[in-house]
């Protein structure tokens, strides 16, 4: 009877248009932001912090991306990881020419950058569909990839060719460079993360969101029934890639502390991706059960022969790992294709009817 | 106009003043389109029949010729490795109908291109765990292809064509015309088409999934094993191979995702004009390696006036 | 504490692993002859675990946080691009950092990268003796040629740019970059075809992984003179080379190991580690004879030194991070002590000090004779008054990028 | 649930053309798809507040009518003249803003997206608020999302769908797809409505519900309604002028029982049973 | 009136479902105890609204439900006396048993010849015998001889459903599962289309079982019909007693006491009477 929402009647389409209209819900938020604000920061170690949570909020955000593009607007992006690549080079200019810029401007300014970059190569989606529009984002991703190998200017000549993080502060707190701490660097990204999961879901849900899902659900209905495809469509690329472009910059200023063209290759386009499909299509919650799934579990994983005395080399224990995330894909596929969000969604609507079946 | 110089007169005044040079640019072309088309090929029969994208044809081709050395490296003859490695493909197939495609059947396309790169990931770790992560030599001598080299010398320089890459390329070509007659000609192949456009009704007409998606798969495995040989003769077989499939993916764009001979000529295509820009464009102008995007430029740009690629099929938009 | 963690980062995956394995394996069975033999260093066994990166950075810098949780005494990133991105990090974390032979050039510059150690010599060093090499100590004798740097596009591969650069600026020749894309490694066709048409006089490369095999392949081809073509060491990998075996005669390498599987230190190691079946080696391959397996096993001898120099400071066998920095930097492997290892002529002699975290040693060039290396020269010298400044610039613009990063001004030599 | 009861009746757009005068004419229109003729110069007009129904053969062109019609077709020759403005060639959407809604043969209801937002997607024209107001989902954009979702209510209150209100329409059975797909296309408030064989596929009870909807939006509304059936009772009853094409030709055009009782009907369309 | 229990069929019964139970995605229960038979060589129509589970039924039986996430959870099947729950589609098509679906489903990228080459994906008895099948689908289906070699995406909805018919005559088969074969075709069409079914049957022996909202056609067609109501079957029998039946006439056939209503003058406060309410 934990989830009953008989008795939670709605009298108006306010309250029917709250974030949560089902109390447990609510609750349930309470219980994760407790957790990620308050039990983590005091439980985890450092490793975690680097390792774990905050790549794993970084990637749901980047997958919060993706997802607004391909979950909700139905348009396939192989170009996540170049898009990702624009916001950190952006970020990375923006601080260098301005080193006086707010880390927290130069973050959400960069985002526009590559949703610029996102919309250029979201025209061709006028024209083109599906799997063929796929080509288009991997031109992105291919061609963005190579830009920030060639073009010297994006990465201020270092003879490397890659990004280093200065160290800079944010009200006398050091937030990015090599000084900053794991647990300030995560309170950062866990904060930008929940203001834009917020954004996000009203987005998602309001008449933007529903010209989205028109799009991915049928096209051509969509346009019969009065939308503006192009503009639905670009929009849909601005703020994907915009998201995007911020997870960008989180990725490599707040984590990493540097960057080398190949860090944005397509492998990183299609772990991604992994997240968003893993996690649900079309649905915000999914891309953060995706996320742990695809980030935390082999981190997790690989510690499992040591844990049992297993003696097995590093390498052998890499093999498996790539073998048995596979076999966790296509396992997820197949049990659920429609993600771990919907997942839950099935056990919530169990445990709404529990302990009564049918 | 000074920019006008090096873009649009210079290339060409080098073409023509090393004839030589531009034939042996062209059939570096052709050897590398070859080797696209027949990567594409695999894809494009897959995709006929179930509508997947098949990433995995890529790890397909390093796992196939990873197979095939190491039988040889564990003392297997030649001629007897070739036909266990066509048994594992089989059993490959067989497996991934079973335990993937089967219960995934009807789903949307995304969730099997996700799963065919599950599928990738499998293989390649099961594929690094048997095989082991190094570089290997291909059997070519072994397996009775020829490897010396012709030299022609026109024009008062020289073109050096790899026997081995003739071979490869005739080899491609034969395979070609047998699958075009086995796609149109055969009920099988009917079958094939038929499924690609409906599997409910193809089901409902007794078309057996299981076995045309065995068959598919299958001969994705021997073109796979064709390409693996051809390509590991070139540069070795490893895991780095693996990359060439994304090659393969605009040449499919580019020529039509159902389409067998778009594979081919698509890949012959990019191949050519891809060697061709980045030997004449793309070093002297851009800083070179502009390989790895000019093939998904180019297809961008063909889709932009054709949307399902040169010789695919009409997307029938009707309501 | 009753173990040394001295983990490694390797990859005996992915495209890289060719070259790779064989070094690890090296590094690997080295210390397992001394816990055999020895046990350990000093009395305390070295717990020398991997973590796999396969090359990929990414992968690298989580290998560096888990092993620094555990631990590690010492983070062994095994790409220059790795660590260039932990670089600044091991300096917060306090945390030596061991790049035998690879990494950024500039960290020896014991002032400014305390933490930081590229010992015996470093890829500038490299590259001076390389151009020493071919232009016969007088590089004014290139004056209008053009020499071609063939090299990986990433980090390491562009790592001697700046001291080419310097070089053909100052001495008139030509400096012809041809970047090798990492998904180009093993189809070189474009930058062969580069080569063929631009016919530099020299080619160097700094090549790792698939991609080694892929340009002496392609340089067949192309019919591009062997004697002019010329490696880093980790060009110098005999698989590579077997693969066209006498075409590639005339190939070289700079390599500042030379093997000799005779010597007393490889027949240990072969009495205690291979022959016990303690070692991961493909023995039938002949990986024991390598250059690539010997230099992975003076690459943990280097180390070893290191933590010796470190016990004898701390006069105590159970030492710490910053305890193993003062041992890296007080590595005194002279010809005596050579000699003692049993490892006379596999490399030059050299020593560390807190303001040199290099150490550069000198190296030899090896040729390819169609079927194994031999030795063509004695050993090189690199041009310091070259290199120095170059170092010094870079290590000032380095701490500057990086504010707050602190000087050692203490470190005089 | 519904707190808010439909205060006044919807409307549809105010065109200001009064009933029964001309609200659409096609002139000369030719439609031909590579070698396939699908309608051959036809003309015909629809007057404002009347059911005109289109009938004739499979693959007659009554599709193909409606699709030139809304703009997802452009005729190769011909004009359209809708609320006095002409044209040929058009983006659909734009269709829409002028007042043209459809249903669709073949249902195309966006199957991820629940009734509710099915028929609140069909709003969208009507909806204004930017991104930055939607996505604080305060102030304006909830002010206005409310204001729509009213008046969904209403069309979800009209057609007798309450309990399917946050069902997923692709688990929907076929008629009530249909009937979600009709309130989609009310929401638009169009004046013309065009309807692609709303009935086919239903049992009787079901197309009398339809009928009955169908009748009330013509009379309470007064929408103009243009309507391809292959049912003939439903077009005998329903329609006040019936135009009946066969292969891409107008063969008949007048009032239901003149073309019942037209040879050229019976032998192309209608068979002897009737 | 309905019988739930096994009752053994009768001898000259080709097909016989017995009390089937499906559910869709392991919670949607829509056939709840499904019992029906068709005898060799008739033409038995399953009737009901929309939803009711006709289609679930037809897909049961010729084991399509598998790819919808759907599963047969009670009850048996039989063709011809075997139990047949457990074949493939694939080995039921080749015993003899096909469905033409829903909604057309034809092969949108291939000709409609290749299309009606297609439904003889099972056949093993040789091109010759294809061949002439081919020519006796084409005559009862003259149009489809004309359009040949148009790309069936491309053909209008009554062309379709005739290829989707002829295709199924293809495999030369024993019984056909036809489902709402009317669908969106024109009235003379839809006669048209009962009229070769029935012709079929004659000619040929194939048995139907069809299942289709136009009650009234259907009942014309049909000897016998059962009517389907969310899941169970509510009531059957002869198609003229079911022609006949008062309830039936008034919700499915539309006529009340004095002849056929007009759409128009439908009440709003009319609702159906639930038998099983
Ligand atoms: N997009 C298209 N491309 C090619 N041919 C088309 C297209 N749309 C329609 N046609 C052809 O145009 C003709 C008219 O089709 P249309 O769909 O308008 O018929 P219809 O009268 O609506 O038939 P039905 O009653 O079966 O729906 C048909 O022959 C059809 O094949
Ligand atoms: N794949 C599915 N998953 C879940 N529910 C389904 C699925 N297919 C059908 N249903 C449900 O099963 C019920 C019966 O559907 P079915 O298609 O068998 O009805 P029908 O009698 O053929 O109706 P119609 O006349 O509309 O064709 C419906 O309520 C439908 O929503
Ligand atoms: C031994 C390796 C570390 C060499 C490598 N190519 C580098 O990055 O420097
Ligand atoms: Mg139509
Ligand atoms: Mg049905």
């Amino acid at each position: 009877m934990l989830y009953r929402v008989a008795g939670q009647f709605k009298t108006s389409y306010q309250a029917d248009y709250a974030l949560f209209p089902v109390r447990q819900d609510a609750w349930l938020l309470v219980f994760i932001l407790l957790l990620a604000f308050v039990v983590f920061p005091m439980t985890a170690n450092e490793f975690m912090f680097r390792a774990m949570l905050t790549p794993v909020l970084i990637y749901s955000l980047a997958a919060l991306g993706l997802n607004i593009l391909t979950g909700y607007a139905g348009q396939l992006s192989l170009g996540t990881g170049a898009f990702m690549g624009v916001g950190a080079y952006a970020c990375y200019k923006l601080v260098t020419i301005f080193p006086e810029m707010n880390i927290v401007v130069a973050i959400f300014l960069s985002g526009f950058f590559s949703a610029a970059v996102g919309v250029a190569f979201g025209l061709p989606s006028l024209r083109i569909k599906g799997f063929y529009l796929a080509i288009a984002t991997l031109a992105a991703q291919f061609f963005l990839v190579w830009l920030f190998q060639k073009w010297a200017w994006l990465y201020n000549y270092s003879a490397s060719g890659a990004i280093q993080v200065p160290n800079i502060k944010l009200f006398g707190v050091t937030v990015a460079g090599a000084h900053a701490t794991a647990l300030t660097q995560y309170y950062f990204v866990l904060c930008v993360v929940c203001v834009v999961t917020f954004l996000a879901i009203n987005l998602t849900r309001g008449r933007i969101g529903r010209i989205w899902k028109s799009v991915r659900d049928m096209d051509i209905a969509a346009e019969l029934v009065g939308i503006n495809l192009m503009k639905a469509k670009l929009t849909a690329f601005f703020v994907s890639s915009y998201i995007v472009g911020i997870s960008g910059a989180l990725f490599v200023f707040l984590w990493r502390g540097a960057a080398e063209a190949e860090l944005f290759d397509i492998q990183l386009s299609f772990k991604v991706l992994f997240i968003a499909i893993i996690g649900g299509l079309g649905s915000i919650m999914g891309n953060f059960l995706g996320a742990i799934l695809i980030v935390a579990l082999p981190v997790l994983i690989s510690f499992v022969p040591g844990l049992l005395g297993l003696p097995i080399g590093a390498a052998m224990v890499e093999h498996l790992n790539v073998m048995i995330i596979g076999m966790l894909i296509i396992g997820f596929l197949i049990v659920e294709p429609h993600g771990l969000a919907r997942f839950w969604a099935m056990i919530r609507e169990k445990l709404i009817i529990w302990p009564f079946p049918h | 106009m000074e920019f006008i110089h090096p873009i649009l007169i210079k290339p060409f005044a080098d073409m023509v003043s090393a004839p030589d040079f531009l034939v042996q640019v062209l059939w570096e072309g052709i050897v590398s389109g070859v080797l696209y088309a027949l990567i594409a090929l695999g894809f494009v029969l897959i995709f006929k029949s179930s509508r997947i994208l098949n990433f995995a044809q890529g790890i397909m081709v390093v796992f196939a010729a990873l197979t095939l050395v190491g039988l040889y490296e564990r003392g297997v003859p030649a001629w007897l490795a070739l036909p266990l490695t066509l048994g594992v493909m089989l059993v490959l197939a067989i497996g991934i109908e079973r335990v993937v495609l089967r219960p995934l059947v009807n789903q949307p396309d995304i969730i099997l291109f996700m799963a065919t790169i599950g599928i990738t990931m499998f293989l390649i770790g099961l594929g690094e765990t048997i095989f082991g992560g190094e570089n290997k030599r291909m059997i070519t001598e072994e397996l009775g292809i020829p490897t010396g080299n012709f030299i022609f010398e026109p024009f008062g320089g020289f073109v050096s064509i790899e026997q081995k890459d003739l071979t490869a390329v005739i080899g491609a070509v034969v395979l070609v015309v047998v699958l075009l007659l086995f796609l149109n000609k055969s009920k099988m192949g009917r079958a094939i088409r038929a499924l690609g456009d409906d599997h409910q009704a193809a089901l409902s007409v007794g078309i057996s999934l299981s076995t045309i998606w065995v068959l598919v798969w299958f001969i994705a495995g021997i073109i796979a094993l064709a390409t693996g040989i051809v390509w590991g003769a070139r540069a070795g077989v490893s895991f780095a191979l693996e990359v060439i499939a994304l090659k393969a993916l605009p040449v499919l764009m580019l020529g039509g995702l159902e389409s067998v001979s778009g594979a081919i000529i698509g890949g012959l295509m990019i191949g050519i004009l891809e060697k061709v820009f980045e030997i004449y464009w793309g070093q002297p102008l851009l800083g070179g390696s502009t390989e790895s995007w000019f093939a998904y430029v180019l297809a961008l740009l063909v889709l932009l006036a054709r949307p399902q690629g040169l010789f695919g099929e009409k997307i029938i938009e009707r309501v | 504490q009753d173990t040394l963690k001295l983990p490694n980062m390797s990859y005996r995956t992915g495209p890289f692993a060719a070259t790779g394995t064989p070094h690890m394996n090296g590094q690997l069975d080295y210390m397992t002859m001394l816990n055999e033999r020895d046990g350990g260093i000093n009395g305390v066994k070295v717990q020398f675990d991997e973590c796999e990166t396969g090359y990929n950075t990414e992968k690298g810098v989580e290998c560096y946080e888990k092993m620094r949780s555990e631990g590690a005494l010492v983070t062994q990133p095994w790409s220059t691009g790795i660590t260039l991105q932990v670089l600044p990090r091991t300096n917060v974390d306090k945390i030596p950092m061991y790049a035998p032979g690879y990494g950024f050039s500039a960290m020896q510059d014991g002032k400014t990268f305390s933490w930081a150690f590229n010992p015996p010599t470093s890829y500038w060093d490299g590259a001076s003796m390389i151009m020493n090499a071919i232009s016969g100590d007088n590089l004014d004798s290139l004056k209008g040629k053009k020499i071609a740097l063939l090299h990986l596009d990433h980090p390491y591969g562009k790592e001697p740019i700046p001291l080419l650069e310097a070089l053909a600026a100052k001495h008139g020749f030509e400096l012809l970059l041809v970047p090798v894309g990492m998904s180009e490694m093993q189809s070189q066709s474009a930058q062969w075809l580069q080569i063929r048409r631009e016919k530099p006089d020299f080619v160097l490369m700094w090549g790792w992984g698939a991609m080694n095999g892929g340009a002496i392949t392609e340089a067949v081809k192309t019919r591009y003179p062997m004697n002019q073509f010329v490696s880093i060491w980790w060009g110098a990998h005999e698989p590579d080379l077997s693969l066209v075996g006498d075409q590639a005669k005339g190939y070289r390498a700079l390599s500042w190991n030379f093997a000799d599987s005779d010597s007393k230190l490889m027949q240990d190691v072969k009495k205690y580690v291979v022959d016990a079946g303690k070692s991961q080696i493909n023995q039938a391959g002949g990986e024991f004879d390598t250059t690539a397996y010997q230099r992975g096993i003076l690459m943990s001898v280097i180390m070893a030194e290191g933590v010796r120099a470190a016990q004898d400071l701390a006069g105590t066998p159970n030492i710490d991070r910053e305890q193993l920095r003062g041992g890296f930097e007080n590595i005194k492997l002279d010809d005596t002590r050579l000699a003692e290892l049993g490892a006379t002529d596999m490399m030059a002699p050299f020593s560390t000090s807190c303001a040199n975290h290099t150490g550069h040693a000198k190296a030899w060039m090896i040729e390819w004779d169609g079927s194994k290396f031999v030795k063509v020269t004695d050993l090189l010298t690199a041009d310091r008054a070259e290199i120095d400044p170059l170092v010094e610039k870079a290590a000032a613009a380095y701490a500057a990028a990086n504010q707050p990063w602190p000087i050692n001004d203490a470190c005089t030599d | 649930m519904n707190a808010h009861v439909a205060t006044k009746p919807l409307t549809s757009l105010d065109d200001g053309i009064a009933k029964g005068d001309m609200l659409l004419k096609v002139d000369n229109v030719s439609l031909s798809f590579g070698g396939v003729k699908a309608i051959t110069d036809i003309s015909l007009d629809i007057r404002k507040g009347e059911i005109r129904a289109i009938i004739g053969p499979n693959g007659a062109g009554k599709t193909s009518m409606l699709n030139v019609i809304n703009g997802f077709y452009t005729p190769q020759q011909g004009v359209i003249t809708f609320r006095g403005k002409q044209r040929r060639a058009m983006k659909p959407h734009h269709a829409v803003l002028q007042g043209i809604a459809r249903t669709f043969q073949n249902v195309a209801l966006f199957k991820g997206m629940t009734t509710l937002e099915n028929i609140m997607a069909g709003r969208s024209v009507h909806m204004k608020r930017n991104m930055l107001w939607q996505m604080l989902w305060h102030g304006p954009a909830l002010r206005e999302e409310i204001e729509h979702r009213e008046k969904v209510e209403e069309i979800i209150d009209f057609l007798e769908i309450e309990h399917i209100r946050r069902t997923p329409v692709g688990k929907l059975p076929y008629g009530l797809q249909k009937r979600v797909e009709l309130g989609r296309a009310l929401a638009m408030e169009p004046s013309l409505l065009l309807l692609d064989e709303p009935m086919a596929g239903m049992n009787l009870e079901e197309k009398e519900d339809m009928s009955r909807f169908i009748i009330d939006v013509n009379q309470q509304r007064g929408t103009t309604i243009a309507l391809i059936e292959h049912d003939m009772g439903v077009v005998m009853d329903l329609s006040d002028r019936v135009v009946v094409l066969d292969y891409g030709k107008k063969i008949a055009d007048g009032a239901p029982e003149e073309v019942k009782n037209d040879q050229a009907v019976i032998d192309a369309y209608l068979g002897v049973a009737h | 009136m309905t019988q739930t229990a096994m009752v053994p069929a009768p001898a000259d019964t080709i097909l016989s479902v017995n009390n089937i139970e499906v559910i869709y995605d392991h919670v949607i229960l829509v056939l709840k105890g499904v019992s029906l038979n068709v005898p060799r060589g008739g033409i038995t129509a399953l009737l009901g609204a929309n939803g009711a589970g006709k289609t679930t039924t037809l897909k049961a039986i010729s084991n399509l439900l598998h790819a919808e996430r759907g599963e047969v959870t009670k009850g048996n099947i039989q063709f011809e006396g075997e139990q047949v729950q457990s074949l493939s589609p694939n080995e039921l098509v080749r015993r003899g048993c096909i469905q033409v679906m829903e909604g057309r489903h034809c092969f949108g990228h291939l000709s409609v010849e290749d299309n009606l080459l297609s439904g003889a994906y099972t056949r093993r008895d040789g091109n010759a015998a294809v061949r002439a099948d081919l020519e006796m689908v084409y005559d009862y289906f003259p149009r489809l001889r004309v359009r040949r070699a148009s790309q069936a995406g491309y053909t209008s909805g009554g062309e379709q459903q005739m290829t989707a018919i002829g295709r199924a005559l293809m495999s030369r088969p024993k019984m056909i599962l036809l489902d709402e074969p009317s669908m969106g075709l024109a009235p003379q069409l839809v006669e048209e289309i009962f009229e070769i079914v029935r012709k079929l049957n004659d000619e040929q022996g194939v048995s139907f079982l069809l299942a289709e909202q136009n009650t009234n056609i259907a009942l014309r067609y049909a000897k016998y019909g059962y009517i389907l109501e969310s899941g169970r079957i509510v009531l059957d029998g002869e198609a003229s007693a079911l022609r006949e039946n008062e309830d039936v006439k008034e919700f499915y056939l539309g006529v009340g006491g004095e002849g056929r209503r007009s759409f128009k003058d439908v009440k709003h406060y009319k609702r159906r009477k639930r038998w099983l309410a």
